[in-house]
C-alpha cells in the first residue's frame, strides 16, 4: 500500500476519490466472539482483545457473546436518546455555522457511540479530559443543550465567554475538562488527574479520549508511559475513525495492526472495540472503569469507527476519499444498531424513533431559539469587552490593567 | 506576469524549488496527498511523487527531527507545521538541535531547511490557530526567521530560505494568503490581483533575507512590522492622513537594522507593531535596539503597538488584534508627542 | 538564624510546603529517592513518603502535563525539570496548556504549580547545561517567571510561587547554589555565610512576587539584573568604583516596573543584564519598557549587556558570560555617555 | 515493588545501598536458546525475541546456537582489542578529569560490547547517531585517540573547536553525527537520515542509541513511528544499562517486561540482546542491519547491560544502589567474556592479554601527551576565541559582527 513507486514505503489508503470503495479486505473478528477476561488481568495477557474486536451486536442486532453488558432496555433507550440528540444537534450546528451564525464546527455523525455510551458507563464523578468530537458525553452528563449553544455561539451566556473556538466546551460542574484545540495534549494531563485521584484516596478515576492520527504525538507515548509506572486508574481511548483530516489511519499506524496494540508495548490493557456498537462501548469502559477503580491501572481503547462526514467544516473530504466511503463501512451505523436492537427486543419500534427525532428536532430548534436570544457572535451581545483581560492571572498585574486602558474598556 | 494570491506563490516556489533540484522534498500533516489544509502543496505529490512530497504522522518533533537527518544527509526539506500554533512540539529539535547542528559539530554537519507554517490572528481562529510565535524563534541562535507580507516576497523568500542553507522559520500570514487586509474586519476581502506583488513570476528569483522593504516612504514617523500588519499599517497611514514611512521587515532575523535606523534618524519617531503578546514579543527587540541605535534621533518613545498579554480570544478578536484604527492612533501617538 | 546555601534553602521551602499541607507534591527525574542531581529535594522522599516526592520517567512534556492534571484536582505540584535547557520538550505542554487553563475554562480550572528548574551558565556545562530561557516564558501570557538571588529569596519566592495559584516557571541559578559568584572566573567561591541573605528562618515565610529588590543603592546608573548577575554586578561596582543602583528583578512576569522607573528617573542611565542571548532576550523587553516609561529621563541608550547571539560555548565560556569586566565596562558605557 | 505504602504505584528498584543484591529473580534466557529467524520475518513474528534475551555465549563461554555470527578470530581479536582501549582510555580520561585537565567525563565500563560490537558489524559507510556513551564506536571505525583527547580537553586541536562538553564527540568523515547532550532528540533524525538514504537509493542505513531512561521521552515515540510508517533503514537500539543517573530502569519500563517489546506496538522487528555478550551483539546488529538494506524495516534493539560505574563525573551511584550490584550482575563482564571465549578456542591467552592492556595504557599514555602538547582547557591554547561567532550560520549576520567587536577579539 504505497503511493506508485516510492523510495520509502509511504502508506496510502486503500481507496481514492474515483475508485469504488469495498472493505472485504478487512477481517473483522465477529460479534460475541472475544473472550472477556475478569477486570484484573495482567495486561499482557490482553493481546487477543488488542488485535481482536471487541463486538457485542451481531449482524442480526442481538447481544451476543461474554461481553453483554446486560443492560436495561431504559438504559439502552437513552442511550439512544442521546446518540439521536447529538446527530440532531451536529445537523443543526452545521446548518447554522454555514449560515455564519458561528466561526467553527465539527460533527461527530457516526462516532455517537463512542461518546455516548462510555459517559453512561463512567459514574458521573469520573474525570473526563475529552477532545473535541466527544459532544455526546455532555448529553449524557446532562449537560443544558442551550448552555452549550451559547457557548458555540459566543454569546454573553457563552460560560467561557467567548475565549474559545466553538465545540471547545468546559463544564467543571459535569467534570469536564478543557477541551484544548492542540492534540494529544490532554492524555498525559488525564493520567495527572488520575494518579490525583489516587492519591487523594479516591475511587474515582479519569478518562480521556484523542484520535487515530493524535497517536502519533509524543503525549501519547508519555501518557502512556506514566500510566504505565505509576498503575493510574485512567481510561485511555483511541476513536480510530479512520481519518485524521486527509491523512488515513495508516500514517499514524504504520505496520502496526491496531491502534489498541500500541498498548501491550507498556503492558497496560488494551481492547480494540467495535466503535459503532452501542453495547461493545458500554461493556468496554465499564470494564476498564472496573480495573482502574480496582487499583489495576490503565486500559487503552482503541474505538473502532468511522468519521461519516467533514472533519470540520473547514474541511471537503471528497478531496480525499471516495463519497461513498462511509456507506460501505463494514461496522455500520451506531445510532440504527442500536436502534434496531431495542426493536428486536420488542422495546422499540419506528414510530417511537420517528417520535423521538421529533422531540429531539424540537428540543434543538427551541433551545436554539433561546440560546440567540442571549446573543450571537456577529450581533452579540457578547461577553463584555474587558472579560479578556480577564482569567490570564487569578489576579490583573499592572500590564494587564494598563492595556485594559489602553484599549479603553 | 502570473497573478498569484500567496498560497498560489508558495505553490510556485516549491513546485520551482523540486523542479530544479531533487535533493528537495517536501512533506507535513495533510501536506501530500491533499495539498495541505491551505492547499499550498497542492498538486505537488501528484507532480513529483510521494516521496518527494508526502504526508507525516501528526508529530510536529518528529517532523523537524525528519528534516535535520534529511538535511544531515544533504537533503532540503521543506517541512510544514499545519498551524505555528503547534509548532511547540517541535521546538526542541529546533532549540536543541536544528539551530546548533552547524556550530556543535564545528561546520561538519547543516541542518538547512525550511519550517513553514501558517501564522497570524485575523480568521476567527481562536486561541490555538491564531498565534504568533515568532518572537521565540528570534531569541535561536542559528536559525533565521522570516515572514513575507505579499505573493512575490513570499515566493521569493522562500527561494531564498532554501537556498541559504542555514534552517529557516518561515511565517506565512494566513490572514493575507488569499488577499491583504487593511485591519478592518467588516470591510470585504480585497484581492492580490490589485496588489503590486501579487504579479509574480513564474520561474525561478530570490528576494533577499535580511533586507527590509520600504513600502511606503513618509516623514512623519516610522513603522516597523511584518505580514499582515504590514497592510494596516498602509491602510491606517492612509485613513489617518499621517505620513509615516512603513517598513516591511521581511526577515526577523538577521533583521535589517540599517533600513530601519536610516528611517528613524529621518522621522524620529517609531512605531513597532506585531501581532503577538506585547512582553518580549519581538517588538521589544526592536524598540530596545532602535533606542540604542537612533538614541539622540528619536523625539518621542518607540511605541509598541502589540497584541496583549492574553491568549488569543475568539469572539473579542477585533479586541485584541492591531486593527486599523489602533494603528492610526499609535501614529498619532508618536508623531504627537512633544 | 540558620545560614542555608541554595540548595538548602529550596529543600527548607519545599519541606514547609508539604510539611503544611498534603495537596504539595513534588517530582521530576530523579527527584525522588536520591534527591535530585543538584539535591534540592534531598530527604524529603524519606520524610513524606515516595507518592509525595518521586521519580518520574525522563519526559519532560509528560512531567508538566502531570503538573497539571494534578492541579486541575487541587493538588499544589512542585515539578523539577533538571536543567533548564531540557524544559523544551515540555513547553508545548506549558505554551498551549498550563499557561492557559484559568483562561480558556473562565477559570472553572486554574494549574496552580511551580517547575522548578536549574538555570543559567558558569559552571562549564557547555550548551546544554547553561542556557537562560526565561525570556520564552517571560512572552506566555498566563505564567508567572521567578529567578532568585540568594538563599532567603530563594525560599521565601518559591512559597510564594506554589501559593499564588497560577503557574511559575522558578528558575535556579546553579552557579550560585554553593555561594555566591563575582563574575571573576577564577576566583575561589565564596560562601552564603558571608552573605546577609544566607541567614534563612526554618518556618514558613514568602517574599512577594512582582516586587524587585534594591540590593545596591546608587546615584550613577541603574542596574536591572537577576539571578547570578546581581552579585556580578555588585562586583562590578565595587571593583569599577561606579556608583550603580542595582536592581534584583527577582519577578520577571509580572516584573516590578515601578521599583525600575523610579531609580531610572533618578539615574538616567542604564544597564540591563542577562546571560542568555541579546537579541528578543529578557532585556529586550526591560530596554522597550524603560525606554517608553522614562524616556525623557533617560541620558544614554539603556545597555542591554548579555550573552551574544550564539549557542553557549564550553572553553570560551568566560568570554560569552557577562563577567565582572564586561559588567564594569557597561556601567561605564552608561555612566560616560554624554 | 514499590517504595512503602504508596497511594499509587511508585516503582522501585529491588536494592537499594545496604541491601544484598542478588539478581536471582531475574529469569534470563539462557545463551543460544533464541531461534533466528530470515532477517525479512514480518515485525510482529519477533515477539519472542523482544521478550526474550539473544545470547552466543553460553556460562563456559562458548558460542553456541543459531545466532553464532561465526566471525574468525581476527575479527573477535580487534574486537577485544577495541574494547580493552575503550576501557584503558575510559579510566585515563576519568583520572585527568580527576585531576582538572577537562570539565567532564562520562566512561561506558561494562558496555563496551555494545558500542564496538555493533560499530564492527555494520559498514563504515553506515550513519551513526549515538548518545554519549558509544565511544567504542570511535576506535572500533578507526578515529585517532589524540584527536579524541583533544576534544576532550578542548584544546587548540578540539575538532570542534571548544564549542562541546568532553564526550560530545562529532567526526562526519567517520560518519559519526554530532552527538547531543539533549536525550533522545537523535532517535528520530535518524529516522529521518535513513529515509533520505533510502531516498538516495544508497544501501546504507542510520543506526542510533539511547538509554532505557531516554525511551520515555517523546523522540522514542516519534522515532519508532516514522520508522514504522516509512519503513526507513534503521536500527534503533536501546542501551538497557539498567540506570538512568539515579533511576531504575522501573521508572521508564513501568509494568512493560523488556524495552524491546515496545517496538511491538509498531511492528517493528525488536529482539532484546545479551549486550555484555560480543558476539550477540555483533549478530543482532548484523541482522537488523541487513534486514534494513533489504528494505525491510526498522529493528528496535535492546542491549541488555549493566552500567557498571557511575553515570558520569558528576553522578555517586552508592548513594542510590548497592557498591556490590555490579558484581554480582548475571551477565558478567563483556570483555572478560570475550576473552575467555578466544581463550577457548585457544586464540589467546593472559600473557597476550596482559601484553595487550600493556600496549593499549602505552598508547593512551603517549597520546594523552601529544594531545596535551596541543594545549588543555584551563592551560590553552584553546581555538582562536572569535570562534565562539562562527558557524552560527554559513555567514555572520550584522550582530555576531558587531558582537565580535564588542568582545574585542
Ligand atoms: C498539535 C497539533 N497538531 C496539529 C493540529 C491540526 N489538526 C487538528 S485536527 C487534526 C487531525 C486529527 O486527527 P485524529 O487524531 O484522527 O482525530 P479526529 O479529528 O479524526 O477525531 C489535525 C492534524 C492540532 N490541532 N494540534
Ligand atoms: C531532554 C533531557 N532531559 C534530561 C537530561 C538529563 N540527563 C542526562 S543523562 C540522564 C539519564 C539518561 O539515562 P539513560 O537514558 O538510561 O542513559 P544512560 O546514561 O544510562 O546511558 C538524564 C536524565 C538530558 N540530558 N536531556
Ligand atoms: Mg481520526
Ligand atoms: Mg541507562
Amino acid at each position: 500500500m504505497s503511493n506508485g513507486e516510492t523510495r520509502f514505503r509511504v502508506p496510502a489508503p486503500p481507496f481514492r476519490p474515483g475508485e469504488e470503495p469495498d472493505f472485504s479486505h478487512l477481517k473483522l473478528p465477529k460479534a460475541g466472539e472475544a473472550k472477556r477476561p475478569d477486570p484484573t488481568v495482567e495486561g499482557r495477557e490482553t493481546q487477543d482483545l488488542a488485535l481482536g474486536l471487541v463486538g457485542v451486536l451481531d449482524h442480526n442486532h442481538q447481544a451476543v457473546g461474554e461481553w453483554d453488558p446486560k443492560v436495561s432496555a431504559d438504559v439502552l433507550r437513552e442511550g439512544l436518546k442521546h446518540m439521536v440528540l447529538t446527530r440532531i444537534y451536529d445537523e443543526r450546528m452545521l446548518k447554522l455555522q454555514r449560515q455564519g451564525k458561528m466561526s467553527f464546527y465539527m460533527k461527530s455523525k457516526g462516532e455517537e457511540a463512542v461518546a455516548v455510551a462510555a459517559a453512561m458507563a463512567l459514574r458521573d464523578d469520573d474525570m473526563i479530559f475529552p477532545s473535541y468530537r466527544q459532544q455526546g458525553m455532555l448529553f449524557a452528563r446532562g449537560r443544558d443543550i442551550v448552555d452549550m449553544m451559547c457557548h458555540c455561539i459566543s454569546n454573553s451566556r457563552d460560560n467561557l465567554k467567548g475565549r474559545q473556538l466553538p465545540v471547545h466546551y468546559t463544564w467543571a460542574e459535569g467534570n469536564f475538562f478543557t477541551i484544548s484545540g492542540n492534540l494529544g495534549t490532554q492524555f498525559p494531563q488525564a493520567v495527572g488527574y488520575a494518579m490525583a485521584c489516587a492519591y487523594k484516596g479516591e475511587d474515582r478515576i479519569a478518562a480521556s479520549w484523542i484520535g487515530d492520527g493524535t497517536t502519533a504525538e509524543g503525549d501519547f507515548h508519555g501518557a502512556l508511559t506514566l500510566a504505565s509506572t505509576y498503575r493510574a486508574p485512567t481510561i485511555l481511548n483511541v476513536v480510530n475513525n479512520q481519518w485524521a483530516i486527509s491523512s488515513y489511519q495508516g500514517i499514524a499506524l504504520g505496520d502496526a495492526p491496531t491502534f489498541a496494540s500500541k498498548g501491550l508495548g507498556y503492558c497496560l490493557a488494551s481492547i480494540r472495540v467495535d466503535g459503532n456498537d452501542f453495547l461493545a462501548v458500554y461493556a468496554a469502559t465499564q470494564w476498564a472503569a472496573e480495573r482502574a477503580r480496582a487499583g489495576h491501572g490503565t486500559t487503552l481503547l482503541e474505538l473502532f469507527t468511522y468519521r461519516a462526514d467533514a472533519h470540520s467544516t473547514s474541511d471537503e473530504p471528497s478531496k480525499y476519499r471516495p463519497k461513498t466511503e462511509g456507506e460501505v463501512w463494514p461496522l455500520g451505523d451506531p445510532i440504527e444498531r442500536l436502534k434496531q436492537h431495542l426493536i428486536g427486543l420488542g422495546e422499540w419500534d419506528q414510530a417511537r424513533h420517528e417520535q423521538l427525532e421529533e422531540e429531539m428536532t424540537q428540543l434543538v430548534v427551541k433551545s436554539y431559539k433561546e440560546a440567540e436570544s442571549h446573543g450571537t457572535l456577529h450581533e452579540g451581545p457578547l461577553a463584555p469587552t474587558q472579560t479578556i483581560f480577564e482569567d490570564v492571572y487569578a489576579e490583573q498585574d499592572w500590564r494587564l490593567k494598563r492595556q485594559r486602558q489602553d484599549l479603553g474598556v | 506576469m502570473p497573478v498569484m494570491n500567496m498560497i498560489q506563490a508558495l505553490n510556485s516556489g516549491m513546485d520551482v524549488l523540486l523542479e530544479r533540484d531533487e535533493d528537495v522534498v517536501a512533506f507535513g500533516e495533510d501536506a501530500g496527498y491533499f495539498g495541505g489544509v491551505f492547499k499550498t502543496t497542492d498538486g505537488l505529490q501528484a507532480k513529483y511523487g510521494a516521496d518527494r512530497v508526502f504526508d507525516t504522522p501528526i508529530n510536529e518533533a518528529a517532523i523537524a527531527a525528519m528534516a535535520i537527518g534529511m538535511a544531515a544527509r544533504g537533503l532540503k526539506p521543506i517541512a510544514e507545521i499545519q498551524f505555528a500554533d503547534y509548532i511547540f512540539p517541535a521546538i526542541d529539535q529546533i532549540v536543541s538541535e536544528m539551530s546548533r547542528i552547524r556550530y556543535r559539530s564545528a561546520g561538519q554537519f547543516t541542518s538547512g531547511c525550511v519550517v513553514r507554517t501558517p501564522w497570524g490572528g485575523g480568521i476567527r481562529g481562536g486561541q490555538t490557530h491564531s498565534m504568533s510565535p515568532e518572537a521565540f524563534f528570534t531569541h535561536v541562535p542559528g536559525v533565521q526567521v522570516v515572514v513575507p507580507s505579499n505573493p512575490y516576497d513570499a515566493k521569493g523568500l522562500l527561494i531564498a530560505s532554501l537556498e541559504s542553507g542555514d534552517p529557516v522559520i518561515f511565517f506565512e500570514p494566513k490572514r493575507i494568503y488569499n488577499g491583504p487586509f487593511d485591519g478592518v474586519p467588516d470591510k470585504p476581502l480585497s484581492s492580490w490581483a490589485k496588489h503590486p506583488k501579487g504579479e509574480v513570476p513564474d520561474g525561478h528569483y530570490t528576494v533577499p533575507l535580511g533586507k527590509a522593504d520600504i513600502v511606503r516612504e513618509g516623514e512623519a514617523c516610522t513603522v516597523v512590522t511584518y505580514g499582515t500588519l504590514v497592510h494596516v499599517a498602509e491602510a491606517a497611514a492612509e485613513a489617518s492622513g499621517i505620513d509615516a514611512e512603513i517598513i516591511d521587515l521581511r526577515t526577523l532575523v538577521p533583521y535589517d537594522i540599517e533600513t530601519i535606523a536610516k528611517s528613524v534618524n529621518k522621522t524620529g519617531r517609531v512605531v513597532v507593531a506585531h501581532e503577538a503578546p506585547r512582553t518580549s514579543g519581538f517588538g521589544a527587540e526592536l524598540a530596545a535596539q532602535i533606542q540604542e541605535e537612533c538614541f539622540y534621533a528619536l523625539e518621542a518613545p518607540v511605541f509598541r503597538l502589540t497584541g496583549w498579554d492574553t491568549p488569543y480570544p475568539h469572539a473579542h478578536e477585533w479586541a485584541y488584534f492591531p486593527t486599523r484604527d489602533r494603528f492610526a492612533r499609535a501614529m498619532k501617538t508618536v508623531t504627537e508627542a512633544a
